[in-house]
């Protein structure tokens, strides 16, 4: 790695600076997100930059993101950072039954972006640790993006600014500082895309966020034993680009989804049921899904690295999906 | 209106004095008001005509109600007209404003209609909700106007957020406002909406439509400060008290506190007590209101009491009050007719769409 | 009918009488819940029987969970009534976060029912229709209970107050007068159990709440052509009573999932993807879903009556799946 | 303590006559108090044993995290042990204690223990918490001592569920108390918690340490108000000011506040301005805290006021001093030695299970 490249959280503050540079309607609202740059620094130096518009909220997360549907109504293309994605709960209120709502409602659209640090980390424990993207992708009129690398992380945040839905943008904590590339991407896939990351023939993983590099080291790892792995990074949850699935499964028969969350209602649900539905006969196995456990997410790192997927409990999911 | 029912004190957080609950009899003619307030013969009519059309649209709707053309809630204002209308006359053309439950005449006041307001109770497709969401849920974002959701407190934010956005635009002069029953200041949407306000030092004014009960519930099971004017101060804003059933100090003290809200003076926490003259919705009879407090003058019918005072101070003559009154009545019925010939929604006209940029069946990346 | 019939409202508050009555430890709050009876009357005359047992609360959800789990914590039963399952979102936090976590982190259970009056009615409009099962029931160690029969909600809501964890009760308001049974039930199924409402051998129905009465009435209407379906009701939809689903499955080869709740991550989501890994042998067609529209719950009843399943529109995606 | 750092008066909203800031230099000899309080010899004793016990605690956390052996947040409490002592060591067994983040004190003084604490931080299986959850989100539920959530607010509600249940029983005389940071004021669980408490009246001490920042964030960007005890008279709750980095006046207040909610004198919220000497966790340098600030009287550290306290009431001699910092030093290196002995976690013989009554796998219906 050269000394000058992007982290996936740099991506973030990037995509930040470059919509708050070129698009005047762009704010940012979160706690001790001005001066101090954010709890884990996604707006460093954005304050001094841009004055008066990275402003640090009260502890009101209801509020926060209340303010934000208004100044969107008023035209203005708010980006509200969450402390923690399960600091949200707070805000819940407000995202499904106001933002989600209001252009169903009203006619008038509602263009924020709440960003989410999700996901696990070590020692993190079970309220610094959550992946809400189940919970928000439920609601109609709200989409959900889980960029699963730095040049995803980049495009997608401005492609979520510039859309005119509400977005809950889970940006994965455990990617922020590992996660590089030597630079940013001049272009995207389109919105709603998912992309092959890895093709293969013998079986699709269908991932994404940081569950992604898991499939990745996974499918390396069958490797070695001849196996041929497709993994495919949903990019964003909801939508869901469903045809790209199905596409994959075509060309492989077996289907395993992976998602860091808890397996009821989760991505890993969706994704089963709509190729079990669409995609039927495209199976030539039971399509498998693997979760996290059923525990809030525990403490310790060696519940923790158990509690989640990782690349050896998917190869062995995978390994048993071979045998189907 | 007599001096001694003069609005609080523009000190932040001020006690506001003794409360204010007995309506005062409004003398003398002309303009009138406290000091730095002033409310004329031509806001004094206006807002009188827009409480006869929440009055008599409201008599409509529970009609409609009883007669099962109007499926769903009908949650009415009737006692609360002075209050309402207050808030919504003093608003302007690029003010932010998300009225609440009882709100119909502060609707109106601001620019909705009549003719909107029995689209949208009667689900016409031609309403501004489009038969997609009902009753007191309506607005127009886009115009100022906002469409409360059901969940109490959460509007307060809201319009924080548009004036934010004013601000971030460099316009000024524009205020925000909504109202929220004292039940309503129990919920944690409505702290953190005016704490966040108070830190931001937004235009902002909210009316605490203090009448007695939330649903069924007393004050005594709602709060314990015994005054919600206490408030203020533990946020830092300007308390301001008004008689909740007497147009002319409520029209004073409203436009003290619009005023100081559009001179950059902050928050402003209005306080009025009064009762609701009718049940928490049309299926309900408030017989949890006892009858001793229906008796004594918080039960004293606003619109009554306006209409004496606008006689009194010689703003209005019988005659025009009599006129106003059928004509009224005759838009309300006429307008009813209409939209109740107007097509419901066709639901397979519908898109079925939540999203606004995804468009039809968009949802899927295609 | 007889005169002295018991609706499904009325099951509840019984059911909630005899709970005050049998255990000191059991007290209800509410808005609105004491004299008044409760918006549906769903605890009427029950402040006066059970003086200082039945208790109004202020307009403060998350304040009413947290008083329930604190109580509980202290050896107390509360039961919480939210006055529509949709304002249960400000009491979000309380309950997936402190509620659900309680006991896999401290050990202490954490035995609070919170009861959602549920689901859509004519002209009830995006706020007071909302079903949130499926958000509940992603959370582990939230047990989500959804009766569709007046004897159900009776017993079941005993089950969830003698239940060691928190639990959901979904209970239908469209269900609330117009069902009816001449007495309440001695017995009960055990808990987590799912019932063969109506067997069959063509196809199964998987259904719960209202939801199981539009499925058997498209039951009856595809007997007329000579189908038998057969219809489950999952009474519980966390746990789910993954067993009967897949017996069921096993003697039909078909599988249509009904959810009154959008289909992202839904109930039915869950289900199909069970029955799509655990028993994807037993299916002899794609399995199929039928949900919400993708919208809001709409007001005018035009709308509310095409948004959601109906017995016609779960006879329309039966005879597709018969075909398939 | 002097006279005129006295608590604020017992009636409901008290403003607390003016800012109490300074230290207030203690003298004179046995006991000492403001009326109604008392801090006894052996009360102060306690408490600075357990501010002490704190101190090398949180300094050995920090020395483990440094090194890596704590993996995830350390967050510490330095500075603020005083105001944090006075609440534990006035409460007793039967009372319901929720601490928050910087309670290192108070929990030791309510029963903690140094080993369960460093068991907790280590993730050791022995610990209450048994790697489950860590650091500062323990407790023992069942023995009235709550495992605080991280959402801020949420335990205010929890512990008002817990003296509601003892009034069930027709128990009386325990108290609940719990802290919070200026900042956790914004959230709308405290709001709805401090209302509902109020509404009941219940028995609750709820204790804000004002410590200027909330994280990063100046109070500025806060509240408004200014004096958080405003807020009190807004819940219609009494109100005590105490001064933050001094033990004796934090005893006294406390031991006020204590009795009188155990009087059934209703909520009792605790006001008290301090900083902490540390940053928000240890990954934090506090660089955003003015060096003015740092060295004002509020900067002052309180285990050193504490200190000389003690020594000049003659409540402990400069030897006591030396022989408890060192027994304390032993016991907490000991103890560290200890459970990093101890063994982790096993993911193999956890039952991965969330509900208490299912069992194992008894989520699935069978
Ligand atoms: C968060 C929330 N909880 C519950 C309700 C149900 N609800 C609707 S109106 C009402 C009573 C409101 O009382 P108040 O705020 O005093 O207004 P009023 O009806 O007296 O005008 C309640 C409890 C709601 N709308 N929002
Ligand atoms: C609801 C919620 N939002 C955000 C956070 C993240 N957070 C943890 S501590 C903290 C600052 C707390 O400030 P304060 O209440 O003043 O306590 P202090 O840290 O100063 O002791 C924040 C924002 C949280 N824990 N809970
Ligand atoms: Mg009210
Ligand atoms: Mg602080």
């Amino acid at each position: 790695m050269s000394k000058t490249s992007i982290t996936y959280l740099e991506a973030i503050r990037l995509a930040q600076q470059k919509a708050l540079a070129e698009d005047p309607r762009v704010f940012i609202y979160g706690q001790d997100i001005g001066g101090f740059g954010g709890a884990f620094k996604a707006t460093k130096n954005l304050a001094k930059e841009f004055p008066g518009r990275v402003l640090d909220a009260p502890i009101s997360e209801d509020a926060m993101v209340g303010l934000a549907i208004g100044a969107a109504v008023e035209g203005m293309r708010p980006i509200v950072e969450m402390q923690f994605a399960d600091f949200s709960t707070c805000g819940f209120n407000q995202i499904v039954n106001q933002a989600a709502t209001l252009h169903y409602r009203t006619g008038t659209p509602c263009p924020i972006v709440v960003r989410l640090p999700s996901g696990g980390t070590p020692g993190s424990g079970p309220f610094h640790s959550q992946s809400m993207e189940a919970i928000y992708a439920h609601y109609p009129g709200i989409v959900v993006m889980t960029p699963a690398t730095v040049e995803d992380a980049y495009t997608m945040l401005l492609e979520a600014v510039a859309l005119d839905d509400p977005v809950i943008f889970c940006e994965h904590k455990f990617l922020y500082y590992h996660l590089k590339a030597e630079k940013l991407p001049g272009e995207a896939l389109p919105f709603g895309k998912a992309r092959i990351t890895r093709p293969g023939r013998d079986a699709t993983v269908v991932a994404y966020g940081a569950m992604v590099h898991e499939a990745v080291a996974a499918a390396e790892e069958l490797s070695h034993d001849g196996y041929d792995i497709e993994v495919v990074d949903l990019r964003t949850v909801r939508p869901i680009d469903t045809d790209t699935i199905l596409a994959s499964v075509a060309r492989t028969g077996r289907l395993l989804v992976v998602g860091e969350s808890w397996p009821w209602g989760g991505v890993a649900a969706e994704v089963i049921s709509r190729v079990a539905t669409e995609g039927f006969g495209l199976l030539d196995a039971p399509p498998q899904r693997l979760n996290a456990k059923e525990t809030p997410v525990p403490y310790h790192p060696a519940l923790w690295g158990t509690h989640r997927p990782t690349a050896s409990s998917v190869a062995n999911s995978l390994r048993q999906l071979l045998e189907l | 209106m007599t001096k001694s029912s003069t609005a609080a004190p523009e000190a932040k957080g001020a006690k506001g004095g003794k409360k204010k609950t007995a309506p005062s009899a409004p003398k003398g003619k002309g303009t009138v008001g406290t000091p730095g307030a002033t409310v004329s013969k031509e806001l004094a009519r206006r807002a009188y005509r827009s409480m006869l059309e929440a009055r008599l649209l409201e008599e409509k709707l529970a009609a409609l109600y009883r007669s099962g053309k109007i499926v769903g809630g009908v949650f009415l204002g009737r006692g609360q007209e002075a209050l309402s209308v207050a808030l919504g006359v003093h608003l302007r053309r690029g003010d932010v404003y998300a009225p609440l439950i009882r709100d119909q005449a502060g609707r109106l006041a601001f620019g909705d209609t009549i003719l909107d307001t029995l689209r949208t109770y009667l689900g016409s497709s031609l309403g501004s909700m489009r038969g997609r969401d009902g009753n007191i849920h309506r607005g127009r974002p886009s115009e100022g106007y906002h469409a409360m959701i059901s969940h109490l407190g959460a509007m307060v934010s809201t319009v924080c957020g548009g004036l934010m956005a004013k601000r971030f635009r460099g316009e000024t002069g524009a205020v925000g406002a909504t109202c929220i029953g004292e039940g309503g200041t129990s919920t944690g949407s409505f702290h953190e909406g005016m704490n966040m306000a108070a830190v931001e030092k937004l235009p902002l004014v909210v009316v605490v439509a203090n009448n007695q009960f939330s649903y069924s519930t007393p004050n005594d099971r709602q709060f314990a400060c015994g005054d919600l004017m206490a408030r203020a101060e533990g946020y830092g804003v300007t308390g301001r008290r008004a008689v909740g059933n007497d147009l002319v100090d409520c029209l004073a003290v409203l436009g003290e506190a619009v005023a100081a809200a559009r001179a950059g003076k902050g928050p402003q926490l209005v306080v009025a007590d009064l009762l609701r003259l009718v049940g928490h919705g049309e299926h309900d009879d408030a017989s949890y209101i006892p009858s001793a407090l229906k008796k004594s003058p918080l039960g004293r019918d606003c619109l009554e009491i306006a209409r004496e005072s606008l006689l009194e101070h010689e703003w209005l003559t019988a005659k025009e009050a009599a006129d106003w009154h059928a004509a009224v009545e005759k838009e309300v019925e006429e307008t009813a007719s209409k939209v109740l010939r107007e097509p419901a929604p066709d639901p397979s006209e519908e898109d079925w769409n939540a999203f606004s940029a995804l468009g039809r069946n968009g949802e899927e990346a295609r």
